[in-house]
């Protein structure tokens, strides 16, 4: 069995300037921080990421001292890390707006649904998803809309399956084989992910032997777990 | 009386029926979950990927992993579960949510709605919004009437649409509207208020084709 | 908390000739026996079923004495129930082949991860499923194929979601709510379909009372459990 | 002398690498697992919903919740997982099976392949086959190189397809061949078998372009 373990710091060095990276966590919730704070560390530029949301943005004091940090994908985003973002929702990180209304970033808004079953199209091999959210708003015009199609007198939109480079993960308990239970609502869209990136690397809430994990709890099987990296509790 | 939402939240509970699956938007709508009529039972779904929602959970009840999709933590009932957004929203888009409450900028007589963006100014995202409004079952605004002062019922939406020919009933605190093919059909109307008052709160013809009710008030 | 537990009678007696029934067990592995069972004591006609497979049928002695009864589907399929089967595989159940030279049953055969899917998109609202599997073959000509397309230079086929009336399922441990776990392989095609159905009967191993399943174990959520029959250990 | 089938499994057992996830097929493909070579780790895929699938159990070890596709008892190793079909296709087809192992009626020098259907005769379901064949990364087809002496290896194959453009490797008791732009292209040749000896047994022509190896045999 190929040991799957690495640093976080091992794991942001394969992440390289211009990558496109899946970050999981709904809110931060989930959210393999210590491979943001390393990415951060690495200063990478350019990503290209694909999240339910910017995560949280840092809280300032009245006199404009951070008083907390930022979570999640806003990490990436208080770095300027970020040239792309596909999500669903930026409303509680203010800095995704004013990048973007800096035309630092550009960000693509995707209905939720629709984007986490195009993450499962994109990592399950299907051509497309066909729903009928986003049918007559401006989602029709989404440069992830491959079409509008009539099927059965009902109206959808083919939405793109989507792929990236790298997916980085959150999980509650993963065995060394990569085996991951996430617990709770820590699933969100890393169930997805985790089938959808060249290279997946799972941070481990708690790491434990292969056999330990009931194999009905295990959520993402180890085919798909490239690496691991030890994080402990949040 | 009754602060202005909770009256809307506690009118709005009136719909639930027992067994209802019901989603709760941010804000106003989230109220409506204290209002919950005696005998009924509901279950609230979370789109982030939960089913047996309870309240926000404060103190020792904090569990790390369990939070709402505003990332607030939040309490479970016994037999709650938790599930990836995929499944989330297959309950959502497959027709397993029986009713979502959610706010508005602009509704109009045809049902559509905008909600997610106001283009130059506002543009959260639409989140779980676009696919709520499609795939719930019924699909409640509540709302203020009108925004200081300004109506937000149309004969036609100017904003950017969330959903078209989505909502079926939307309650204020000025009364409750149904919309059919007629266009916007008044049901209810608050203590005090006439029909000509919420017609002159809305930018399109309010019908009244039945008996108009009193909207029922939460107690003191 | 409304009591949603039944007899195997109870549930049999709402499946009237004619309906559209899922019948959850691959290879009979998880199949709700007792429900089959009951749907045989009623003697229901001309149903159309929705199954991985034709279940397995009766083995005979060389004298023809039937020496094993059959068991999932193939319950069904002996007792000439079925009018139309919906299956990936029917090799394994002799008496399929049989009805359907004679004209007695009309068999379409789907490839079995296209038809997951197609179950899966029926109870998740997506308007079809857009697949490469089976492009070239017969299955282009399926009555569930709604159109070849080309996306990115890649030929697929649509497929269209398939629902029931019914879904009959097998469950390993189920709550009282109606919380399903399938435990081992006998997840198989019913997680999928008790997404599908107007009415969802699942038959349970071993029935526990609210809140004893681990809410993270639960691959079937209360809301599409409409009815409970207790199974046992068959 | 091995057994034909155990010569043909064994063979196709050095095309497995350490880390790859194989579906084998029934029959003679099964029968792969038994030469898997020293310090290659591999996991096995079971379509109706298991990655690290081990032998079929006996005895005290048949756990009645796991079968394989056959519906046939099997033991897992530890670390293995079971899933529901929708994820056990979404891997399949999704590109995560490294190699699957298939029997086949006929194959053609296109890499089309007919293995599901006799019209008239047999027609017992594709069952996983059409997505494996279309969603493996690597489709093998191990097979006797003749049924009762008449070929399977053709230009065109006349059944109907179960997959077209989809294998690229053929390995039979007489050898094992590669499908490429040019056809089929000959790699080994079993010990004792001529070029000319393969090429009559195949109704297609049998390429040869660089160094022909010898076939490893399985030791006695």
């Amino acid at each position: 069995m190929r040991d799957k373990i690495i640093t976080a710091k091992e794991a942001a060095a394969m992440i390289n300037d211009g990558s496109s990276v899946m970050v999981g966590g709904f809110m931060a919730n989930g959210a393999p921080e210590g491979i943001m704070d390393a990415l951060v560390e690495k200063d990478v530029k350019e990503l290209t990421v694909i999240c339910n949301d910017g995560g949280f943005g840092p809280a300032f004091d009245e006199n404009g001292v951070e008083v907390k940090g930022p979570s999640g994908a806003g990490k990436l985003i208080k770095n300027h890390s970020v040239k792309k973002l596909i999500a669903t929702h930026i409303g509680l990180n203010k800095q995704v707006a004013e990048q973007m209304n800096k035309g630092e970033m550009i960000v693509n808004l995707i209905p939720q649904g629709s984007l986490a079953e195009m993450v499962r199209a994109g990592g399950n091999g299907l051509g497309g998803v066909l729903t009928p959210t986003g049918v007559g708003t401006e989602i029709e015009d989404s440069e992830l809309t491959l079409q509008k199609m009539t099927i059965a007198d009902k109206d959808y939109l083919l939405m793109a399956p989507v792929k990236a480079d790298f997916a980085v993960l959150g999980g509650t308990v993963v065995d060394k084989k990569g085996n991951v239970y996430y617990r709770g609502t820590t699933k969100n869209f890393q169930t997805l992910m985790a089938t959808a990136a060249d290279t997946v690397i799972v941070e481990a809430e708690k790491i434990v032997e292969v056999g330990e994990l009931d194999p009905d709890m295990v959520m993402t099987p180890y085919i798909f777990v490239d690496y691991i990296v030890v994080g402990g509790d949040k | 009386m009754a602060d202005v939402k909770q009256i809307i939240a506690h009118r709005v509970a009136q719909e639930l029926q027992d067994g209802y699956v019901v989603n709760l938007g941010i804000g106003l709508p989230t109220l409506v979950a204290n209002y919950v009529p005696e005998g009924i039972d509901i279950s609230l779904q979370s789109e982030n990927g939960i089913i047996g929602m309870a309240g926000v959970a404060k103190g020792a009840d904090i569990d790390k992993d369990i939070v709402n999709s505003g990332g607030v933590n939040v309490n479970v009932y016994p037999g709650a579960t938790f599930f990836d957004s995929a499944v989330s929203f297959g309950i959502i888009r497959g027709g397993h949510v029986d009713m979502t409450v959610l706010g508005a900028l602009q509704v109009d007589q045809e049902g559509n709605i905008a909600s997610h963006i106001i283009p130059g100014k506002m543009a959260p995202g639409m989140g779980g919004a676009m696919d709520l409004i499609t795939g719930a079952k019924k699909v409640i605004v509540a709302m203020q009437h009108t925004q200081k002062g300004a109506p937000k019922l149309f004969e036609k939406i100017s904003l950017p649409a969330t959903g078209l020919k989505a909502v079926n009933m939307i309650v204020t605190e000025m009364g409750v509207i149904e919309i059919t093919d007629k266009g916007f059909e008044l049901r209810e109307l608050a203590p005090g208020v006439t029909v000509e008052d919420i017609q002159a709160a809305t930018a399109a013809p309010v019908h009244v084709t039945g008996e108009i009710k009193e909207m029922c008030m939460p107690e003191e």
